[in-house]
């Protein structure tokens, strides 16, 4: 039976789709694996991969120092691929995007460099939702600085505590840097970024945001969102590995000092000291990922091609679905909101007394790909008073077909452990 | 090989009901062991008996090759000398990483022959190991001890 | 004419070698390209990009974290790249290679981490002929924690002025860095890293060597080179971009703080701090440049096939032959070491009144691709009294044919410009 | 088109017999632009009087292209208005960024419509534009300085 979620009268064609995809033709066991791991790492389509061959095999050199022909196309390549950047999330201007090489170098980037003048008494705000990327450099920050580290925490149903927040007086004068996840890795909770932005700035405090999760599932502007910096990450978005964004309002990303030195970065270098250049370029030193970017280009160009509406509301239809299927399981607790309301696609859940290793190892056996452990969050694990979780996440090409079989192998698992 | 025949009755048996669990005292070492990608923590201590293992108490959270790897450890180790205990985490060690081509030695290893077939799944080789590691460890610190002349320590050490 | 470096006895056949690098196959204006940019960046491989698209299609996952079947091959083949990567640079163990995205990354890391304990009255010896990637960050360094930066200086002939260096006690009980390249990537010269290394672990100081130029171009070996760091870069050594290796000494590793925050480099992430990682783990925060690292592996894996031996000794005499050539253009001026004695295979040279810019124009019109400028190494340049320079640099690819055609196209260029 | 083509003789006379070439006093505002990709600068001085451009001094390493496209640009603004300089500046640069489509104006561009075929080596976009854009900023400084009421400044500012 094909279900509104894969098939829409809008015209989204789930199998059509899948064809663009290689690697969902790999078999286990003569039967399709069934990938439903995307928050970990999304898939490529055959566009991606080629565009990867293409730039090896005709156009490569290294960029902005070469005069030679193929110095000249691999530059107009990577620049194009800054330009796509741009358009693809509403950046006022290409200079705002700057390419790292994932999502955690772009926040390290953001709490080395706004972080650079903070003092003993200076506030810098998490929430307790945070992937390990956006708690370490920050707590790093603090160590470095004597700023001092404070907390969001969650609700009962996996969602800011803003109540708690606005008592506590979270956001305050003291505060410096407010940086949050746009959509939860774990829960899926999308957060009120915008609202939490405008008090950020109404204190004078800057807003950075992990839209890791975010930017690869729904339509994100820039402008609309409020923040002053913003990562994200090629891989999850159907690019290749090795390429990250970070995204910046031209006139904060001009006001940083730079983070890492070196070639490309630079305006004057003297023995006595030197200057720097203009964004993006002063945060890329180095031969940036030249072949990345230009994959990664290509592939907003996919995603643009697909729509990000489209693709958007897909994931709330197969969330919907798996969200459902999950609950028909005895035992099994959902972590995060139970309906797609502010709700990203990924479903993590808790078994009680069988562990994540062994769910996801014998879902594997059944050629089902999902994720055991803490999912680099382990505060938030902590706070809901378990160790690890599973997690399942589907992507713009996820079939009802490939949840049920989830929901199938998770039953044949339950069995195993509890014998019954 | 299927993972149904990775899951072992003996292992299986070992996660139910898990051998010499829980923290116990007096004790001469204590460490704590993380596996980082999934957090699956184990805290062990090591009671010497001259050089004699007198016991092995541990408590953590983890999988079913963690938990039953660390039960089946203490089974092997718990009454013999240091020295064997040393000689018998080299052997699992080396079979955890023969990628399931070892022929394990059933009289040295009991139970732990059970375990040669999760050397086939790379990914839980760390499991298997989480248990032995913090024993290494332990056995490491109370060496680095000069002749057991520290004092046994009680909990808060 | 076939010539000894084209097609040698011991069997090296550079037809038969360029055969594998399609981009050779491009023509510009009726003829194949003539890439003589190699120290700036190299070409692949048709096996390093099959590689890429072998990952992609089969394999793709995130590493580390996934209990699936392409978690697990995933992971298998990045912790396989490392063992190559190890084996290639003769490294104690694999858990020495440490994954970056490029030369520059790791370099900063050494800065960050080796230097986090500077204090004023301390200093950090480089060398002027350091690239700005080796420079900037030890700039920085200082600049952050008031310690002192020395330099080496060079002779008349570009190479380290040792006795200045010695006279001026350089290298002192104060000294806690020496940092220097293997190989000059304008002058060419190989720097006698083992005698400063020993000088410099004489008085307690660490050392970092910046092997970008060297690891390419000769078989280079940890154990020998007696450094404590060493930091190279994957595409220049005819592996994909967006990948960079940083060796450490097991010791010097662990002891060394965390630089970038993150995903997979922690051991447990608490609320109230974290604890970190083993190296390598402890130094590659969040996804790592999973394909690009698989990719360097087979690049290794291709360096080792035509034998590390046979490239330097490919490279030494494709070098001999152009500097031979160089030296018959009236008024040309080669920069650095003129004959093939401790020296690499970049050669860099100055034609006074026709500025590299226009020079590398001309031969790019001519299907010649150089570099023209001051190839990221400022300081070099003004010491040698130029503004700029033009760089000509060969591979294992590298023709004498090639080394013909750049001589006539710089004769045309020079005509052109003195019109005479 | 040929780099030969590129390389038209207006160009390379400039380049060989530069215009205006040299540092002057007084001056107004003094800025130093670079190429960082290839260290290429100019150090560029202009003086106003009133509204007008009264001279542009400069002194500058460099390739042909930027050495001569600085000559031409003095000779388009000096003795001629701020706003029509600036007016120069917009048309010279939108020239720059057509790769070589827009058809020059000779009334208004002069020896600058030499460039347009440079224009379509993007490479050399930077190069031409190097002075201009050194100019742009030193206008940009002398507007920020209300009405010129800042004493008109020598050598060591
Ligand atoms: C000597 C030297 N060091 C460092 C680098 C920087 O390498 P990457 O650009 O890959 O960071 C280069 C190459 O540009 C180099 O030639
Ligand atoms: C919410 C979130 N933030 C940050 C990251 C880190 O991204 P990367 O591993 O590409 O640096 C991830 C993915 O692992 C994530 O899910």
């Amino acid at each position: 039976m094909t279900l509104a979620a894969d098939k829409t009268s809008a015209g989204y064609d789930v199998a059509a789709l899948r064809a663009d995809f290689p690697i969902l033709r790999r078999e286990v066991n003569g039967k399709p694996i069934v990938y439903l791991d995307s928050a970990n790492t999304s898939q490529k389509p055959q566009v991606v991969i080629d565009a990867l061959t293409e730039h090896y095999t005709h156009h490569n050199a290294n960029v902005a120092r070469a005069m030679h022909l193929l110095g000249a196309e691999a530059t107009e390549a990577f620049e194009g691929a800054r330009q796509k950047l741009a358009t693809f999330v509403g950046a006022a201007r290409p200079e705002e995007i700057v390419f790292t090489k994932n999502a955690s170098e772009a926040l390290n980037l953001t709490a080395h460099t706004l972080g650079a003048d903070l003092k003993p008494g200076d506030e810098i705000v998490t929430t307790v939702m945070e992937h390990h990327s956006n708690i370490v450099p920050w707590q790093m920050l603090a160590e470095r600085t004597g700023a001092t580290l404070r907390w969001f925490d969650i609700t009962e149903d996996g969602r800011l505590d803003l109540a708690a927040a606005e008592r506590d007086g979270l956001i305050n004068e003291k505060t410096r840097i407010v940086t949050l996840t746009l959509v939860s890795n774990v829960l899926g909770t999308i957060n009120p970024v915008r609202q939490i932005a405008d008090q950020a700035h109404a204190v004078g405090a800057k807003v950075v945001v992990d839209a890791s999760q975010g930017v690869p599932q729904m339509p994100v502007d820039m402008a609309a969102l409020g923040a002053d910096l913003v990562a994200f990450t090629g891989h999850k978005m159907v690019g290749p590995t090795g390429v990250g964004v970070l995204w910046g309002n031209y006139d904060v990303l001009a006001a940083l000092p730079p983070f890492l030195g070196g070639g490309e970065m630079i305006e004057i270098v003297r023995m006595t000291g030197s200057t720097y250049a203009k964004p993006p370029h002063r945060f890329e030193a180095g031969t940036p990922p030249i072949a990345q970017a230009i994959g990664l280009g290509v592939a907003v160009d996919y995603l643009t091609g697909v729509g990000m509406e489209a693709i958007a509301q897909h994931e709330r239809e197969i969330t919907a679905y798996l969200l459902q299927g999950l609950q028909t399981i005895d035992g099994l607790r959902i972590l995060g909101p139970t309906e797609v309301v502010d709700r990203g696609g990924a479903v993590s859940f808790d078994l009680g007394d069988i562990h994540p290793h062994d769910v996801s190892q014998m879902l594997d056996a059944k050629g089902v790909a999902v994720r055991g452990g803490h999912h680099c969050a382990r505060p938030l694990h902590e706070r809901l008073g378990i160790q690890s979780s599973t997690r399942a996440s589907g992507y713009l090409y996820t079939t009802t077909g490939e949840v049920d079989a989830l929901i199938d192998a998770l039953g044949y698992t339950i069995k195993f452990f509890r014998g019954k | 090989m299927d993972v149904e025949e990775m899951y072992q009755e003996i292992i299986l048996d070992h996660y139910r009901q898990k051998h010499h669990s829980g923290l116990r005292e007096p004790f001469d070492a204590q460490v704590v062991q993380v596996n980082p990608s999934c957090g699956d923590e184990v805290m062990l201590r090591v009671t010497l008996d001259g050089d004699t293992v007198k016991d092995v108490s541990y408590d953590g959270v983890g999988c079913s090759i963690s938990q039953a790897a660390t039960s089946v450890m203490t089974d092997l180790v718990i009454g013999k000398s240091v020295e064997n205990a040393r000689e018998r985490y080299a052997e699992f060690h080396e079979m955890m990483h023969s990628k399931g081509r070892m022929e394990p030695n059933e009289e040295t290893l009991e139970d732990g022959i059970a375990f040669v077939g999760v050397a086939k799944f790379v990914n839980r080789v760390k499991c298997a190991l989480l248990g032995w590691e913090a024993l290494r460890e332990a056995l490491d610190q109370t060496a680095a001890e000069p002749g057991g002349a520290t004092a046994t320590m009680t909990q808060e050490k």
